[in-house]
């Protein structure tokens, strides 16, 4: 076995060891002298390398961050290693510091002595004893540390929108121009979705100098990453194409819940029951609500919550287009009783107050009931307070939730974005980020990311244009993450275990040269390739499994005493 | 050269100064064989404290794996070790030394007048304690026991040249020899008397002929002459395994070039192969990666019959690469592991050589 | 288990003529000539004809010298084709004849991306076991007489002295291959050839073999054959599982072991170039190394030992096809394929997961799916069908 | 005003989750942003809650990074302790006139070490933590303050008031940081658009002698739960009854409260009512929780999942007809809580504990805001915006822009959603005026 270059380094090495009083901190429970005298002491370990060790007042402050910046310049540091806080406070900020002079920021480590240390060992001597632990670790680990480049990138403002219904035209007309051009895909013979291919919306989309539209057109490959995509749409009258984007909008709605799947409802082709959209459709169009004999009806129910049990969540826009027809309803026949069925109403906001005030302005009945169960035109509703009744309309409306379109699972997979229980795409994070996903460059806008009503969804359009204005700016560049996975060619044998376990679609197959390849632009240093690889011929750039596990040996070589157990009371619940 | 007359066997001996050194703090850790008496097998132990050292067999007449391979990492370390090498084992150390593999520097070695090895398969069906009371009794009649590992019966560099303590038996117990200062200074206040005595020569004379006589039988045996047919008869058995590199105490890369992908065959290429020749033999490369690996390292083969005695094909590796190293060795009238200071002859360039080539 | 024809849907009858070896020779040729396939690949024996080599060839005579049952198995067929096709492409038509055990493990290793299956047609034979390599080097023509003894009788104690996997292999017959010689339906001079899919059927259609009336005899033979191996692989089972009880267990089933890691060189399906456990990750620093030591008061040399073997369990037990080679290849004469063979068939079975079936289900070490097993034993049912994207 | 290049700089009006996200998003080497918080630290409401629903991710693990992205963050001018006082000028050219008032302790000497407030001898109820706990003159609203840095109250500090002569704080200060001379001070910033995130509050309850609040001490405010449950509030996340310290056994959470006098369902306090239903769980094992609530509006994917998660050891639902009609009255610990069932008829429940699920209406500072900046309100007195069916977010005066709750009643999700439009409206504005000014097609002006 051979000796690793690790253990005997090369050339000069100068390593400095700053620790950070941190006020009270960490100078009032450590004994900093003693800890550098530890240090000094075990400096002759690292064979060729000489140990500097100094203690200072406030690091991260100003004066201090010059401190480390004439340190590093006087005494020629090749390493640095700084114990303080935790990463999350000033990682960046000694980085900063390191950027400013020739030491490459990653042959820097920062040990918390902090957290780790002072703030939860009480007995001085065992907290110095494990900070002096924790630094040797840290030493050793930057020892073993390479420097690394960030490479910028030329950014393609260019945005690409699947879905040209009214959240997919929002976001293209609040994206398009100024330098920035937007290719809208729609499935459909054109874009309008709910909002009709007529509306001012589709007309300003149809106009817009600065929107490519693809029409009955179908994305169906996505490579590349954020500021450089490429995107295969495969078209029904024409070759396929290649687009070159930035960023992609996934805007492909949602579809109504089938409402004979609700075991409440059941009707048949001749019954008098019509779907919600078709009543809209028919009301704008001008039309009159007849049965299916073509008289009058003289009384209408519609059913809210339809499905809400077998999808498990409420819809929260439904209520409001119920309601809003039934006024409608009883604007164009006055004499018609128009009653809603409902147990919760969601009318959240000040919208929903205005609907409900019209609707019972127009006359629209409301009957509260714990269920209603449908059997062609006949409800049989269960009152509040248990009490039950039958009644029959003339004509019934069922009022469906919200599900998914059919096209996200195929969509999710390609773009290697999973999805939530409900089997919508799954956000970023559900309130700090909810319009972005797992793959940096892909946005959720309108009902493709949940069910919600019109404005909510406009809004969520205009939050994809936002995040995209603001991040994908013409003639900037990106910095791609610097901690990404290498494949090493001699020892890979293309098996394909890390192609399978990566999220962002970072690593492809090279056939020819029977191996896996990590495009370094688009991996984001997660890691999950380097615990999938069964071999040794994948490793993540700064977290190699020799860099962790000699910090580790190194941290327990002095065997720290076992802390005791905190009293139960103490921990967190 | 100063030396300690001891009445035990030479094994025991040498166990009683190992157990001396730890529990005097001479040395931090001792590296010798041992028997598994509760699982019928042998290993090669590192002892760290002296009660480790019951089970320990130092002059087992067994190789699991080649000591000069094993040590080579753990000499890098801060610690003190003393380490019982078998002479083949303490000049594979020596030829690693010589490729930054491993240091002397904090290392005690102890050698002995080697009677050879058994091949691992006996371990298999005698178990360990029957080939250690042979050994002794061959020890004792300074003869080579009978059915030891083919090289080992072959092989002239039984006595160890640059170990600090050296251990040679006699019917009456054995000698524990201090060859250098080191192990003055190690051994200083450990009992026993002290005379001046070296290794016995008589004995060592007439074992040395008469393994020159089986290494000469050896290498007529085997059919190396006949070009590629007499390689397939020597390798043809061969699965391509690389058992043989894997065991091998020299051969230290941790990527063998003839297991990379520069070397890796394609369709298109054995497509061509096969519109070339009538045949072609799968898994490919085994014959060549043989031949490499004899170009790499045989001159520094120290004849230690791992490589023969772990080959599934039953393969007679050790002769072949003991005959040509040997002969590859004297042209440069390099032993190989004989001295430390002593560079490999490939990393060095003289002005004269090679003249009865050309 | 006996692969039904149905799916290639078609059987037919070769004539055996003076022995299986000479008759299988001649379809093959048959094949070669007909230009249905361009190459073959068949094990040869050596000049010294105490071995074999897999050999590619084009050439009719080379393969006329082939020997299609061979008493032994010196290299795993699969690694044979994992070298040929891993990288690279071509239109070369390939026809390979080899044991059930290693097309199962080409099937294996075409789902880890290390065998291309296009263009290659594999056939199989009921196999009787394979004889220990060492015995067949020492004394090659008894073994050859011992293991045509063993054919005949189809089964591994009629010859003795076979791995020890091969009496409890019950995946000996017809298992994904696409054409199957059916040894054990030989009747009157006859034995049935069944097709495995529709390329196998079409190979065996313009070989103008006379169609099979029915397999019922072979279907019966490999049956029953099969009921006998179920018995001494269940005992074969209850023993490995008795030895290998906690760590004292594998401690002392492998403390043999000297490091050597040929029984992972010689395993079909372990195809890293550089494994894991050779890695720098593994090796220990000199120095952590002595502390270990220290705190046990000493470490067995060369380190790491077990946790090799452990670690390459963990990473391939899954699509272990119990060929037995790594115990045959041992030189400390460790039963590696009983330890592998036991732990890997009740991974399998946690995962519902059968090695070796070119059936497209994803390896369970690379596919998430929401029925997940609970702990060892049972499958934790989801509510709902995995709603996993890769679904 | 034409002529001058349009500004790029932007002003941000309230730093809370919608202002910070927003600012994060604007600022640039080529955009400078302007935050002015009117509290002495950013966080907003988002800090207050220890988890928020549907994730129950805690505010620290999801808020702290963004905070602290907003302080280290060169381009972001962040001035807490201060309000807008005058905002002239058209979208390009705005110039806001902004009161930093006086802090009395250096934002770059002070640590935070707290030797100050130890020392202050004035004691107060502290309005952040709704009063349940007291606060020095000198004092940071609660620990974790970003940034943590203290601002003297100058009405109730002796010394400030004119009292006494006491400057026990500045003895104290090792560092020098605490300067009782300082004055306010009116700073001008020209900026090409405003974004108004200046949030919203929740409705006091005192109005509803009904509810008994602060009259009973068991009835408890959703804010002061709140903080009841917060780990750094003024229990230690301990849920104890005002005043007796016990810890309750039962509680009701009275859904809709001020729903009808405020006009509408603001959405979010069904949600909240099943997280404190949550909190009360994770802190009182077996505690008997029932919910008295008319609408249930738990809208989106995830939120009916979330209610139901706790549905197995709820102990009633109880559905009210009318919730303007809920009762709460009682003595000592146990209080009785009476309402109009489904039928009509008074039913009622005996529990310990009250928490009353208010209302989110607009913010009195938000309100004078619009009024300093000329902003339209709508008929609840919300920040409005010029198109209410649409997606844009710019107010009625071009060139303001409003998001989050100061806009309107939503969760922190809606709150993300419209600062994120409100950004990407304001960079496209700023975007077509600059090439605007520089003249249609004209060469490329240099870079700012």
């Amino acid at each position: 076995m051979s000796a690793s270059a690790g253990v005997r380094p090369a050339g000069t090495v100068r390593i400095g060891v700053y620790l950070c009083e941190c006020g009270p901190n960490i100078a009032g429970r450590i004994d900093l002298d003693a800890v550098r005298d530890a240090l000094l002491a075990e400096g002759g370990r690292y064979r060729g390398a000489e140990l500097v060790v100094k203690r200072y007042g406030f690091l991260c402050s100003g004066p201090g961050k010059q401190f480390l910046t004439d340190e590093i310049r006087d005494n020629g540091l090749t390493h640095l290693v700084v114990g303080a806080c935790s990463p999350r406070d000033h990682d960046s900020t000694f980085m900063g510091v390191c950027a400013g002079t020739d030491l490459n920021p990653y042959l820097y480590r920062i040990v918390n002595i902090r957290e780790h240390c002072a703030w939860v060992i009480d007995d001085p001597s065992g907290a110095t004893g494990q900070a002096v632990s924790y630094l040797l670790g840290g030493i050793s680990r930057v020892l073993r540390q390479s420097p690394l480049h960030e490479r910028p990138l030329e950014v393609n403002p260019d945005v690409l929108v699947i879905g040209g219904g009214a959240a997919g035209m929002e976001t293209s007309l609040a994206l398009a121009g100024n330098g920035r051009r937007v290719v809208l895909v729609e499935r459909g013979p054109a874009p309008g979705g709910c909002m009709g291919s007529s509306s001012a919306a589709a007309e300003a989309v149809r106009r817009h100098p600065d929107i490519r539209i693809l029409r009955e057109s179908e994305v169906s490959k996505v490579i590349g990453f954020l500021g450089n995509f490429e995107v295969e749409v495969t078209r029904r009258d024409g070759p396929a194409e290649t687009v070159a984007a930035g960023a992609i909008v996934l805007a492909i709605g949602s579809r109504t819940f089938e409402p004979t799947d609700d075991p409440d409802v059941s009707y048949g082709p001749d019954d008098d029951v019509v779907p919600l959209e078709a009543m809209e459709r028919l009301l704008a169009g001008g039309g009159e609500p007849l049965l299916r004999d073509g008289s009058p009806p003289r009384s209408v129910a519609l059913v809210h919550c339809v499905g809400r049990g077998e999808l498990g969540y409420c819809s929260g826009s439904c209520c409001a287009r119920a309601l809003a027809l039934a006024a409608r309803l009883r604007a164009v026949r006055p004499d018609m009783e128009v009653v809603s069925v409902h147990r919760d109403l969601c009318l959240p906001g000040r919208g929903g107050t205005g609907i409900l005030d019209r609707a019972d302005a127009s006359g629209v009945g409301r009957i509260r009931a714990l269920r209603a169960v449908q059997s062609g035109n006949e409800l049989a509703v269960e009152a509040m307070d248990g009490t039950p009744s039958k009644r029959r309309f003339d004509l019934v409306i069922p009022v469906p939730g919200t599900v998914p379109a059919d096209d996200t699972g195929r969509l999710a997979a390609m773009l290697r974005i999973p999805l939530d229980e409900q089997g919508f795409f799954r956000e970023m994070h559900r309130m700090v980020d909810p319009s972005g996903t797992a793959t940096d460059g892909v946005f959720l806008a309108g009902t493709a990311h949940g069910p919600k009503d019109l404005r909510t969804a406009l809004r969520f359009a205009g939050s994809c244009a936002g995040q995209i204005l603001t991040r994908l700016v013409p003639g900037e560049r990106l910095v791609p993450e610097v901690k990404v996975s290498e494949i090493l060619e001699a020892y890979c044998t293309g098996c394909g275990n890390c192609r399978e376990v990566c999220v962002y679609g970072a690593i492809h197959a090279d056939p020819d040269r029977g191996i896996s390849v990590v495009n370094e632009a688009v991996c984001r240093g997660c890691g999950n390739c380097y615990g999938s690889c069964p071999s040794g011929a994948l490793r993540t750039r700064h977290f190699t499994n020799e860099q962790l596990l000699r910090e580790v040996d190194e941290a327990l070589r002095r065997r720290v005493p076992v802390l005791p157990e905190p009293p139960v009371a103490e921990v967190h619940p | 050269m100063n030396s300690i007359v001891s009445r035990l066997d030479a094994s025991a001996a040498v166990r009683e100064l190992l157990g001396w050194l730890l529990g005097e703090g001479r040395t931090d850790a001792v590296l010798t064989p041992r028997r598994l008496p509760e699982d019928g097998s042998c290993d090669l132990a590192l002892l760290t404290a002296p009660e480790g050292l019951d089970r320990a067999e130092p002059l087992l007449p067994v190789m699991t794996t080649n000591a000069g391979q094993a040590l080579s990492h753990l000499s890098l370390s801060g610690r003190r070790l003393t380490a019982v090498l078998k002479p083949c084992e303490l000049r594979a150390f020596t030829e690693r030394v010589k490729r930054e593999q491993g240091s002397f520097e904090r290392l005690l070695t102890v050698s002995f007048v080697c009677g050879g090895v058994f091949p691992l398969g006996r371990v298999l069906s005698d178990g360990p304690d029957t080939l250690a009371a042979a050994a002794l009794e061959a020890a004792r009649r300074g003869e080579t026991p009978a059915g030891v590992r083919e090289t080992c019966a072959a092989c002239e560099h039984f006595v160890p040249t640059n170990a600090d303590v050296l251990v040679s038996s006699g019917e009456d117990g054995c000698r524990i020899h201090l060859c250098t200062p080191r192990a003055e200074e190690a051994l200083e206040g450990f009992g026993g008397e002290r005379v001046d005595t070296a290794p016995d020569p008589a004995g060592i004379e007439r074992v040395l002929a008469a393994r020159s006589a089986a290494r000469a039988e050896l290498y007529r045996a085997l059919p190396v002459e006949g070009g590629l047919d007499g390689l397939i008869d020597l390798f043809g058995r061969c699965v391509g395994c690389h058992g043989c590199s894997r065991v091998c105490p020299i051969c230290y890369c941790l990527l063998c070039d003839f297991e990379s992908a520069g070397l890796e065959g394609d369709l298109p290429r054995f497509r061509a192969a096969l519109d070339e020749r009538g045949g072609l033999r799968l898994p490919s490369g085994t014959i060549l990666f043989h031949l490499g690996r004899m170009t790499h390292m045989s001159f520094s083969c120290v004849g230690c019959g791992m490589c023969s005695d772990a080959c599934p094909a039953g393969i007679p590796v050790a002769a072949v690469f003991g005959r040509t190293g040997g002969r590859t060795a004297a042209l440069f009238d390099y032993v190989p592991g004989r001295d430390a200071e002593e560079p490999v002859p490939v990393t060095v360039f003289r002005e004269e050589e090679l003249d009865d080539i050309g | 288990m006996t692969g039904d024809p149905g799916s290639g849907g078609a059987a037919f009858l070769l004539p055996v003529g003076e022995g299986p070896d000479g008759a299988i020779l001649g379809l093959l040729a048959g094949a070669l000539e007909s230009g249905a396939v361009d190459a073959l690949l068949l094990p040869v024996p050596l000049p010294a004809g105490d071995s074999f080599a897999w050999i590619l060839t084009r050439d009719p005579a080379v393969a006329a010298g082939g020997r299609p049952l061979p008493p032994v198995m010196p290299v795993q067929g699969a690694r044979a084709l994992r070298d040929l096709t891993r990288k690279g492409e071509s239109d070369v038509r390939i026809l390979a004849l080899m044991r059930p055990c290693e097309i199962r493990a080409a099937r294996e290793l075409a789902k880890l991306g290390q065998v291309r299956t296009d263009g290659l047609l594999l056939a199989s034979w009921d196999c009787p076991g394979a004889l220990c390599s060492k015995d067949h080097v020492a004394d090659p023509d008894g073994a050859g007489r011992r293991f045509a003894g063993m054919i005949a009788a189809g089964s591994p104690d009629a010859g003795g002295g076979v791995r020890s996997s091969c009496p409890g292999c019950v995946d000996f017959s017809m298992t994904d291959a696409d054409v199957h010689f059916g040894l054990l339906g030989e009747q009157d001079g006859a034995l049935p050839v069944m097709a495995g899919s529709p390329a196998g059927r079409t190979l065996l259609g313009s070989l103008g073999l006379t169609p099979a009336a029915g397999t019922a005899r072979w279907k019966l033979r490999a049956e029953m054959e099969r009921e006998r191996r179920e018995t001494s692989r269940r005992a074969a089972d209850e023993a490995a599982g008795s030895k290998l009880r906690g760590a004292e267990g594998l401690l002392s089933f492998f403390s043999a072991c000297i490091g050597c890691r040929i029984c992972r060189a010689v395993c079909p399906i372990c195809h890293c170039r550089l494994c894991h456990f050779d890695s720098e990750t593994p090796r220990p620093d000199p120095d952590a190394f002595f502390d270990g030591a220290e705190l046990r008061g000493g470490a067995s040399l060369p380190a790491n030992r077990l946790l090799f073997h452990v670690g390459r369990m963990t990473h391939m037990s899954l699509s272990c096809v119990s060929c037995g080679q790594c115990s045959d290849a041992c030189p400390a004469g460790i039963p590696v394929a009983d330890a592998f063979g036991f732990v890997g068939r009740a991974a399998r079975e946690a995962f519902g997961y059968e090695a070796g079936r070119g059936d497209g289900i994803p390896h369970p070490l690379r596919t998430w799916r929401r029925i997940e097993p609970d702990g060892i034993g049972g499958l934790v049912r989801d509510a709902e069908p995995g709603a996993c994207a890769h679904e | 005003m034409d002529g001058r290049p349009a500004v790029r700089d932007v002003l941000v009006i309230g730093a809370g989750i919608a202002g910070m996200k927003a600012a994060l998003m604007l600022a640039g080497p080529a955009r400078r942003v302007v935050l002015v918080e009117r509290l002495p630290i950013i966080g907003g409401k988002t800090i207050k809650n220890e988890e928020s629903f549907p994730n129950m991710e805690c505010s620290t693990c999801m808020v702290a990074p963004i905070q602290q992205a907003v302080l280290q963050n060169p381009h972001i001018e962040t001035l807490t302790h201060s309000v807008l006082e005058g905002l002239d000028g058209a979208p390009g050219d705005f110039t806001a006139r902004i009161r930093a008032k006086a802090r009395y302790v250096s934002l770059e000497a002070c640590i935070g070490c707290g030797m100050c407030w130890e020392a202050c001898p004035v004691t107060l109820p502290n309005e952040w933590e709704e009063s349940l706990s007291e606060r020095k003159a000198i004092y940071v609203p609660c620990a974790g303050s970003l940034p943590n840095v203290p601002v003297i109250d100058a009405e109730r500090c002796l010394r400030l008031n004119g009292t006494e002569e006491c400057s026990l704080c500045v003895e104290s200060c090792a560092f020098e940081a605490v300067d009782l001379a300082d004055g306010d001070r009116i700073l001008e910033r020209r900026v090409g658009a405003v974004l108004v995130a200046s949030g919203a509050e929740t409705m006091s309850p005192a109005p509803f002698v009904r509810l008994g609040w602060g009259t009973l001490p068991g009835v408890f405010t959703s804010m002061e739960f709140e903080r009841l449950f917060a780990s750094n509030g003024p229990t230690q996340g301990a849920i104890t009854l005002r005043g007796s310290g016990t810890v309750p056994g039962s509680a009701a959470i009275v859904h809709c409260v001020g729903r009808a006098e405020a006009g509408y369902c603001s959405g979010v306090c069904c949600m909240a009512a099943f997280k404190y239903e949550r909190f009360l769980h994770h802190r009182i094992p077996g505690v008997r929780i029932f919910h008295v609530h008319s609408d249930l509006c738990v809208p989106g994917k995830a939120y009916q999942g979330f209610a139901d998660g706790s549905a197995g050891d709820r102990s009633g639902l109880l559905y009210s007809s009318s919730m303007p009609d809920v009762e709460v009255s009682g003595s000592g610990d146990s209080l009785l809580v009476r309402y109009p069932d489904a039928s009509g008829a008074v039913a009622e429940v005996r529990v310990d504990m009250v928490v009353l699920a208010t209302a989110i209406v607009p913010d009195p500072s938000s309100a004078a805001l619009a009024g300093t900046a000329g902003l339209g309100l709508d008929a609840s007195g919300f920040v409005g915006t010029a198109d209410p069916s649409g997606g844009s977010m710019e107010t009625s005066r071009p060139g303001v822009f409003v998001a989050g709750t100061a806009q309107g009643p939503m969760d922190i999700q809606g709150a993300v959603i419209q600062a994120q439009a409100a950004a990407g409206q304001i960079a496209s504005l700023l975007d077509r005026l600059r090439v605007d000014r520089s003249g249609a097609g004209s060469g490329k002006r240099p870079a700012s």
